[in-house]
């Protein structure tokens, strides 16, 4: 063992405080030391030189730097000495600048505690051991799991880059929640024209496999090699012989007897439907739950849809397929849903017909939707409306204390329309706070109150209904006032609360939650769109409320990491990880309870657990608690780490 | 005991949070008393309790770790390990007959330079004022 | 109560429900684990004694992890066996639990705090039952009193094994207190007191209260005292008292806060 | 079913009416009453808004009595039983109120432990509707306005009711025949609590005349309410108003009508509202189920 | 137990988290009639201002709507009561305030705050309840013990002191 120790003055930074003639004479006879030399500027290139040089010329196999801190000079120098031809991880280093000469007053203290880092640094040198990181290879495939929008970009994204990707969506069509929306705001673009296009580019996009009607099943292995398993429900159609002309919806018995989940339950489809006229891919489905033949056994002498159906795409036999696929990334994006304001019995929603949610009147806007856009609610035009901000959002009560980011500015939006629509309609939001932070939403806040929308600071306290006309009672919080208002129709601008499907999408992967239950990214500034474990990132409204641009952002964000990945024939493990004796373990399971990462994992044969390389970061949190000493966290060994305990006391 | 006690501590700080804080404490060249010795791991996670009692063992008066903040750990959770861990040692050294004060937990974040320097200065005051560890005592009358 | 769980013990391996019972048998007067697989051997089964037997059927399922046995088992070996589950050392599904109560003279032996099991068998459960020992005597020591104390009684440690060999939840193959970095090689007694502190912080969240190691000193080391108070911070700290339920993980490893 | 009984300052001083019909109510239902030497509860408006802890202090000593029986505590007012119940699970919750409280109470050799529980008269009857409708001999069919008091319902993290859509009340005067008919605000606070109807008389006859008007447009046969404070403001307002005439009934005294008491034995008469009309369709339906 | 300070009341009743967003005031039966604005004293109170010396404060009836309906949890309701005990204790007593003393009068007299009269008294004997109900003031010994509890309450010291 010959150990190379070098002591930076750092110009006066260190020289002034630490008496390094004295350090030098200290440790030049320590156990192992080979060399202890001095120099100005270990850092700069002839510092870095003299180190190069000893290691070829004497063979050391083990070098410390005492200098600044190695969160500062570690890479440099491991780099320095690997030119040279040794380990990286033989290299270490003693912080005796931010940790001692800067913050200490007293030469001669400094000096001895100098003495005592260095040969500190010394004895875990001796002890190093030097490690190799490992090659990993990856599977060049992904996997988005949701098709809304932000599912839709990271897919095309990823199938632009050149890699095969998987689109899961457990509804008949993709579009997601984006597809039941009318215009977006603040540009008012119509949403199914923006939309619709990229529904098209990713059915006909040859990288992406969509699997609509599908859902995760389930998930194991790790960053560059997951295995998945899919499970396609039936639709009761072949797809390759339906052409979409729909005679069978407008055949089927139950036409128009079905609410139906795209119009938020306000209009009515059959049994065998699509969702929307735009679905991709266009496909009739047969909903189980409703068809009179797949429930009852029979409908009437023949299902008509059959009868109808001159391909003869019809099929009642069709059975739930499973399909195994191999991805090297995943993308999650399973979006949100609408928070239901039946808890806030105080609005009434539920017990009177003409309040409605923000989403509800998103379809009454559609063209498309149940009323043909036009803005007839339960028969009539409304003329005294009231949007009401706030509806499960920045509400701990129910259980939502965040605010869910969108609902000022689609309020803002669906008053315009509204006054669009009903030039004479009395506009007024009641609103907590408002809040047009993106890009032109300020601008819109304006615009709509110039068109005439009232709006009053403080949110609505409750809705009631006397002689068929519902009241608003509020605070006019400016004014200090309360009043009521009466309305034909009272809008709740309702927030966003994660998709229920988060939960077995979350297990099947082991993603954490943030307290408002959405995904928790990997760092809320830096990594937004990673999560803890590697390969896995987030897109869209699955990791917080967000609009629609944000969502794109993300996606593509999220599509950018994946990408990255699979670029890569192959991916390094960092060497500084864990590593298990299986002759000691007792498979007691200690370290997969307490790892973040899932890496440890029980061999049910071995009867032993065994740590995947490719997720361990290296925390040692296992290393600590196994109660056998088992487990050997790599570089920062139990001898490594008392070695120093010994030299420093 | 003529001579100037001066206690002997064995810092075990996490790269993350707390090492960077010291760091920090560095670059703002705020002043602490030199008596910490400062031992640098991944998460404050790894530090099992055989190396805390070895330090005592080995004649340290003191022992701190310093980690991450709740939620600011960069393993997700290690810290509260730490904690649970730390917490039923405390109680176990008490039981022994060891002052619990000797072992120190706290959170330092990468930007808390100066709460660095004042805990450092708070609990060399403290260690001075309780006088060398029992255990170091000990060892000196096996020797 | 014998010959009520005698009958009990031989319809379960008459019945077949159970391919033997592990209990404890009379050997011309020594008593010994045993593992009945007989009914014509049942009328040596006796209760007189208390023996850890969670760890021989640790060792039982190890050879043959497939096949079914009863255990007669007080409230101490069924927290055993409980925890013993939690760490993958047993398996449950495979055991019936043959449960008995200690009486008096046996839980104050051994200060239990649970001197029965969740379900009887045969036998009264002392009901309203309170340890009468709570080691008010050491919590009343200042700091130093209980330094001195310790330092007494460590230095007999003669380093036999006797209390980890005793217990029923150490179940490491290799064993940290072999460890020289922590523990040094032949030296007696061992270093005050690291031995003992990794040996009791091991036990955090583990220990059952069955008191087999203290048995096991030969040199009569007062270890229960050190792992009451330990049980009794867990409990203070997190809640939680070991072998209730194979659901309930120990605390220190779970990241929930407190 | 045993029960400790607290009938209240106003059902024993200003409507015994109310008392009398909870003990014939609760004798017909097969419920025990045990009397105790009870103070006023304290009222939560009053007492608890001039000195928290005082009024702590004197729910316990009320708590305290039955506590050495071992009987849990019925109230038939929203009043006390906001009182005892918040009492109660204040002192639950709270060590240090706890040992204010029996440092006080320590003086007349009383001490309170929190074993028995508050509860009001309707959570009885919550879990009684097969001898309600067993013991029912009138199928009384009015159209009444109910009224909970706003101290049964909140705070609901305190008492566990949905205090947005309560239906137990609305329940038990539909087994009796009745029809709870829906009004504009029917949840709103009658006016009385927080010691504004003795404080500031003109503020709580505006908020209940606002009441009145909508009760008055849902055109009832009366009044329905399980909290005797209300009970009474609903009553005297009307006089203090010079205007409305809608009977006001405890929901005990409804019980007792359709049970078949003569409305003299529930005190019908002694309200300032006549209730004459009531007791005259009382009659109507008597002779109808006589048929 | 320690002094209540605004500031220690606005933060038991977790007022810091107040968004100002009115839910309260609206949703008030008081404040329809009368100038009690919730919201308000709940700001007032956020800025450490004397709000306990308000008259508003006395217009609350307790009813709890606005604690139920807060968005942020906040204890609106248990705030108000404490700063009357706050208030009572400052020896600020507006003229709604004057009123519940006579009521402590009657529950220390008779251990009831709305005593028997003679009349109600007639009315029990005639539809056949005990003429006096039995309660507190029943047992002279009862009602002796229960006088000798309330002298030693802070309610009586705020009492005296007007």
């Amino acid at each position: 063992m010959k150990v190379g120790v070098y002591i930076c003055h750092c110009g006066v930074n260190i020289a002034n405080m630490v008496d390094i003639p004295k350090v030098v004479e200290a440790i030049s006879g320590q156990t192992n030391v080979a060399v202890c030399k001095e120099y100005q500027y270990m850092c700069s290139d002839p510092g870095q030189n003299m180190i190069r040089k000893d290691i070829e010329d004497m063979g050391l196999d083990r070098v410390v730097v005492a200098a600044c801190s190695p969160r500062m000079h570690e890479p440099t120098f491991r780099a320095t000495v690997a030119d040279a031809g040794m380990n990286p991880y033989c290299f270490e280093m003693a912080n005796i600048r931010e940790q001692c000469s800067w913050v200490h007053e007293d030469k001669e203290e400094a000096t001895q505690k100098a003495i005592d880092l260095v040969k500190s640094s010394v004895a875990r040198a001796s002890l190093l051991e030097p490690l190799q990181s490992t090659e990993i290879p990856v599977t060049h495939s992904a996997l988005v799991i949701g098709g809304g929008i932000a599912g839709i970009q990271a897919a095309l994204d990823i199938a632009n880059s050149g890699f095969k990707t998987y689109l899961v969506e457990k509804e008949p069509s993709i579009g997601g929640r984006m597809a039941q929306f009318d215009k977006t705001f603040p540009t008012l673009d119509c949403a199914a024209c923006i939309l619709t296009p990229k529904m098209v580019d990713v059915a006909r996009h040859p990288n992406i496999d969509l699997l609509t009607y599908s859902e995760v099943e389930h998930i194991d292995g790790s960053i560059g090699n997951f295995h998945v398993q899919i499970k396609k429900k039936p639709r009761y159609v072949d797809p390759d012989l339906c052409t979409g002309c729909g005679l069978c919806a407008e055949a089927c018995r139950l036409k128009g007897r079905i609410s139906s989940e795209f119009d938020m339950g306000i209009g009515k489809r059959g049994a065998i439907y699509v969702p929307f006229p735009q679905a991709v891919p266009l496909l009739y489905t047969i909903d189980p739950e409703n068809c009179l033949l797949l429930k009852h056994g029979k409908c009437g002498k023949s299902p008509k849809c059959e009868d109808i159906c001159d391909p003869g795409a019809i099929r009642f036999d069709q059975e739930e397929e499973h399909i195994d696929i191999d991805v090297g990334a995943i993308v999650v994006a399973t979006g949100y849903n609408e928070f239901s304001p039946v808890v806030k019995e105080e609005y009434g929603y539920g017990k009177f017909k003409n309040v409605m949610t923000g989403l509800e009147l998103e379809r009454i806007f559609s063209p498309s939707g149940p009323t043909g856009g036009n803005p007839i609610i339960n028969g009539t035009e409304p003329k005294n409306i009231v949007f009401i901000s706030c509806v499960g959002s920045r509400d701990k009560r129910i259980g939502n204390p965040y605010c869910s980011r969108v609902c000022c500015m689609y309020i803002a939006k669906q008053a315009h329309l509204l006054k669009e629509k009903i030039p004479d309609a009395n506009i007024t939001v009641m609103y907590t706070d408002m809040r047009a932070f993106g890009k032109g939403y300020e601008e819109f806040y304006e615009r709509v109150q110039k068109e005439g929308i009232r709006y009053r600071r403080g949110n609505a306290a409750e809705v009631y209904e006397e002689d068929d006309l519902l009241f608003v009672r509020a605070e006019d919080t400016l004014l200090g006032e309360p009043y009521e208002l009466p309305a034909d129709l009272v809008v709740l601008g309702t927030g966003l609360v994660p998709s229920p499907d988060a939960d077995s999408i979350g297990q099947m992967l082991h993603l954490s939650r943030s307290a408002d239950k959405f995904f928790l990214e990997a760092h809320p500034k830096l990594r937004p769109v990673d999560t803890v474990i590697d390969g896995v990132f987030l897109a869209g409204a699955a990791q917080g409320p967000k609009d629609i641009p944000d969502s794109v952002a993300q996606a593509s964000g999220a599509a950018s990491h994946v990408v990255n990945l699979l670029v890569k024939e192959k991916i390094h493990a960092e060497p500084i990880i864990a590593e298990i004796n299986e002759d000691a373990c007792v498979g007691c399971k200690t370290c997969i309870v307490l790892c973040p990462y899932e890496a440890p994992l029980y061999d049910d044969e071995k009867k032993v657990v065994t740590i995947n390389r490719a997720v361990c970061k290296g925390c040692g949190s296992c290393a600590a608690a196994c109660p056998s000493g088992s487990i050997k966290m790599n570089h920062f060994k139990n001898e490594q780490i008392v070695a120093q305990i010994l030299e420093v006391i | 005991m003529t001579e100037e006690f001066k206690p002997k501590i064995v810092g075990f700080l996490c790269n993350w949070c707390c090492y960077a804080g010291a760091d920090m404490a560095g670059t703002s060249r705020m002043k602490y008393p030199s008596n910490i010795r400062i031992i640098r791991v991944m998460c404050s996670s790894r530090i099992n309790t055989e190396m805390i009692i070895k330090a005592f063992q080995t004649g340290a008066d003191a022992v701190f770790i310093g980690g991450c903040h709740f939620g600011d750990c960069h393993y997700v959770d290690g810290n509260y390990r730490t904690k649970k861990r730390i917490d039923v040692l405390k109680r176990l050294l008490s039981h022994m007959g060891i002052e619990q004060e000797r072992l120190r937990l706290e959170w330092v974040s990468a930007a808390e330079g100066e709460k660095f320097s004042k805990t450092m200065a708070e609990f060399t005051d403290t260690i001075t004022s309780l006088g060398p560890s029992p255990l170091r005592e000990i060892k000196e009358e096996a020797i | 109560m014998e010959p009520e769980l005698r009958d009990y013990v031989g319809e379960l391996l008459d019945s077949g429900t159970v391919a033997g019972v592990l209990a404890l048998k009379d050997e011309l007067g020594a008593v010994k684990p045993y593992l009945f697989t007989k009914n014509n051997e049942i009328g040596d089964l006796v209760l007189t004694s208390k023996y850890p037997l969670a760890s021989v059927m640790s060792m039982l399922q190890k050879e043959d992890p497939s096949i079914k046995l009863a255990i007669v088992c007080r409230g101490c070996d069924e927290r055993a066996l409980i925890e013993l589950a939690k760490r993958n050392q047993i398996n449950l599904d495979n055991i019936v639990f043959v449960g008995i109560p200690c009486d008096e003279e046996m839980a104050d032996k051994c200060n239990c705090l649970q001197p029965y099991p969740k379900e009887i068998v045969t036998g009264e459960k002392l009901s309203n039952w309170v340890p009468k020992n709570n080691y008010e005597d050491f919590k009343n020591m200042s700091t130093e009193e209980k330094l001195i104390f310790w330092k007494g009684q460590l230095e007999k440690c003669n380093k036999c094994y006797g209390c980890r060999n005793a217990c029923p939840l150490c179940f490491c193959s290799d064993c940290e207190l072999e460890n020289a970095l922590w523990v040094k090689h032949g030296r007696l007694p061992p270093e005050f007191p690291i031995y003992h502190v990794i040996r009791a912080f091991h036990l955090a969240g583990k220990c059952v209260g069955c008191g087999e190691c203290e048995n096991a000193c030969p040199v009569g080391i007062p270890l229960m005292t050190l792992n009451h108070l330990l049980r009794e911070d867990i409990k203070d700290l997190f809640g939680y008292m070991t072998g209730q339920d194979i659901e309930d993980e120990n605390p220190i490893n779970t990241k929930e806060e407190y | 079913m045993k029960y400790a009984f607290f009938p209240g300052c106003i059902a024993k001083n200003v409507y015994p009416g109310i008392e009398k019909a909870t003990r014939l109510v609760s004798a017909k239902l097969g419920i025990d009453l045990v009397d105790y030497e009870y103070s006023c509860c304290p009222p939560p408006g009053v007492i608890a808004c001039y000195d928290k802890d005082s009024w702590l202090t004197l729910g316990a000593r009320n708590l305290s009595l039955s506590e050495k029986d071992n009987h849990d505590i019925m109230t038939i007012c929203a009043g006390c039983y906001g009182t005892l119940h918040n009492v109660w699970h204040t002192l639950k919750q709270d060590q240090d109120k706890m040992e204010f409280v029996n440092e006080h109470l320590s003086r007349i050799d009383t001490e309170y432990k929190g074993n028995i529980r508050p509860v009001h008269f309707v959570d009885l009857l919550s879990k009684m509707r097969d001898e309600i409708k067993q013991n029912k001999e009138i199928d009384l069919d009015f159209r009444v306005a109910v009224h909970y008091g706003c101290h049964y319902l909140k705070p609901s993290d305190v008492t566990g009711e949905n205090s947005e859509a309560p239906k137990i009340l609305d329940e038990i005067v539909s087994l009796l025949g009745c029809e709870s008919v829906p009004f504009k605000d029917r949840l709103t606070c009658c006016g009385a609590g927080g010691g504004v109807m003795s404080g500031e008389p003109d503020l709580s006859l505006k908020i209940i005349d606002r009441k009145l008007k909508n009760i008055e447009k849902a055109d009832v046969d009366c009044i329905i309410n399980i909290c005797s404070f209300c009970h009474m403001n609903f009553d005297q307002s009307q006089k203090k108003l010079h205007a409305y005439d809608i009977p006001v009934l405890h929901l005990n005294q409804l019980l007792g009508l359709a049970f078949g008491f003569k409305h003299k034995h529930l005190g019908l008469h002694t309200n300032l509202v006549s209730t004459r009309d009531i007791v005259k369709k009382v009659k109507g339906a008597k002779r109808e189920s006589m048929k | 137990m320690e002094e209540k300070t605004v500031e220690s009341i606005v933060n038991e009743g977790r007022a810091y988290a107040c968004i100002q967003c009115g839910k309260c005031t609206g949703s008030c039966p008081s404040g329809r009639e009368c100038g009690l604005r919730t919201r308000k004293v709940i700001h007032m109170a956020r800025l450490g201002m004397d709000i306990y010396k308000t008259e508003e404060l006395w217009d609350c009836t307790t009813c709890y709507t606005c604690q139920e309906r807060c968005p942020k949890d906040v204890k609106i309701t248990d705030i108000i009561i404490e700063l009357r005990n706050m208030a009572v204790k400052n020896s600020f007593y507006p003229t709604m305030a004057e009123v519940p003393k006579i009521i402590i009068q009657n529950l220390y007299s008779t251990g009831n705050g709305q005593p028997l009269s003679p009349e109600v008294s007639k009315i029990r004997s005639i539809i056949g309840l005990n003429k006096e109900p039995l309660d507190a003031s029943t047992n002279k010994d009862t009602l002796k013990k229960f006088q000798k509890l309330l002298d030693g309450l802070p309610l009586m010291q705020w009492g005296e002191t007007q």
